[in-house]
């Protein structure tokens, strides 16, 4: 079982890093991978936006993240979970937050990241300022 | 003892600053700086009176003490992500 | 909006297509991108299995899943859908199934991929056969 | 006329062949194509029964007509994916 979470400067390469949907997966008992990526929409309450600004309150950010994937990683019996979020400037039709898990199966491989996005949202100092065009 | 509370996202940006400066008894809890934030702006009192603290990078209940030095920020988020 | 289904022989590379999680995606307003991936695990039924045999009933296949992606992208509104499934013999440890959607939120991605594989594994004729060790 | 249905996965590894063939009238239903697979396997006839049937290729109703020439499978799925 293991967790890693990163807070990066800008936007997300859209590369996967190399142990997420491994071609080699870590253990025999994975049956599943999903990988979630949120990207900058063009358009924030309907106003045309350039970029989003994200502002990480730091060490916070990254321990409330680590704790919360710890969490859900054993909540819901899954083999890994990788975390990315920017901080700073990205651009509209850029990727700002990547989450990867790896499960047995796929209803908790669901389940887990509905929850764990859910959580992040209410629970890790990070926020997010549209700069207009 | 006075206390800086730091500040982030929209809340900053409407306030215009990073922090906001209160003053509370030395034997304070994060209650008391809740309260003290809600005196200083009465126009969002309820907003500040059930406002989540963080002291020294963690989530601290309403009792929970805090001391000259510690690190209180103001963690309320909208939406995130 | 677009539906694109594929049915490969053997298992499915781990590369993703060139237009599954973009570099540039297809439209300003996707802001969630979800990319599902089955692999073979090393046990069914508590037997080790070296791998799994996928028979597809074609055309019919491929026309179920054509038409369970158009009407999964616009029920719940989403804006491109992927999916790749293998036939024949997929060793324990490779994928089998992928399926990547581009949504503008991530409730509505979420959503649809659990529909999506609960009507497949229903609805779509292809049968999976362990391959014992 | 004599109908072939398709069979797959489980159900044609436990019955050792690809298909089965039952006799039905010219005026038969899908209706009666599983009522003479059920007759041909009474140790399975509830299965046969309720197993749900293509034609061409298409999920046919129990009340829908089939003709000689008609392709028809068994398409009963346990889990797949």
């Amino acid at each position: 079982m293991s967790v890693l979470v990163r807070i990066l400067d800008g936007a997300l390469s859209s590369q996967r890093l190399p142990h997420v949907l491994n071609p080699a997966p870590t253990t025999e008992q994975v049956g599943a991978t999903l990988v979630f990526e949120g990207i900058v929409r063009a358009n924030e309450q309907g106003r045309a936006i350039r970029a989003l600004s994200y502002e990480a309150y730091e060490p916070m950010a990254t321990n409330a993240l680590t704790e919360l994937a710890r969490d859900i990683l054993h909540k819901h019996a899954l083999i890994a979970i990788t975390v990315e979020h920017s901080r700073g400037e990205v651009l509209a039709g850029e990727r700002s937050f990547r989450l990867a898990i790896d499960s047995p199966h796929r209803k908790e491989a669901l389940a887990a990241m509905d929850e764990f996005i859910d959580r992040m949202k209410r629970d890790v100092p990070i926020w997010k300022s549209p700069i207009y065009i | 003892m006075t206390i800086r509370v730091l500040i982030f996202g929209s809340l900053a940006r409407e306030l215009s600053c990073k922090d906001i400066a209160v003053d509370v008894a030395e034997s304070a809890t994060v209650r008391d700086v809740n309260q003290a934030l809600a005196a200083k702006h009465p126009s969002k009192a309820s907003f500040f009176q059930s406002a989540r603290l963080a002291v020294n990078h963690a989530f601290a209940a309403p009792s929970s003490p805090v001391q000259q030095g510690d690190e209180v920020a103001l963690i309320e988020l909208v939406g995130g992500g």
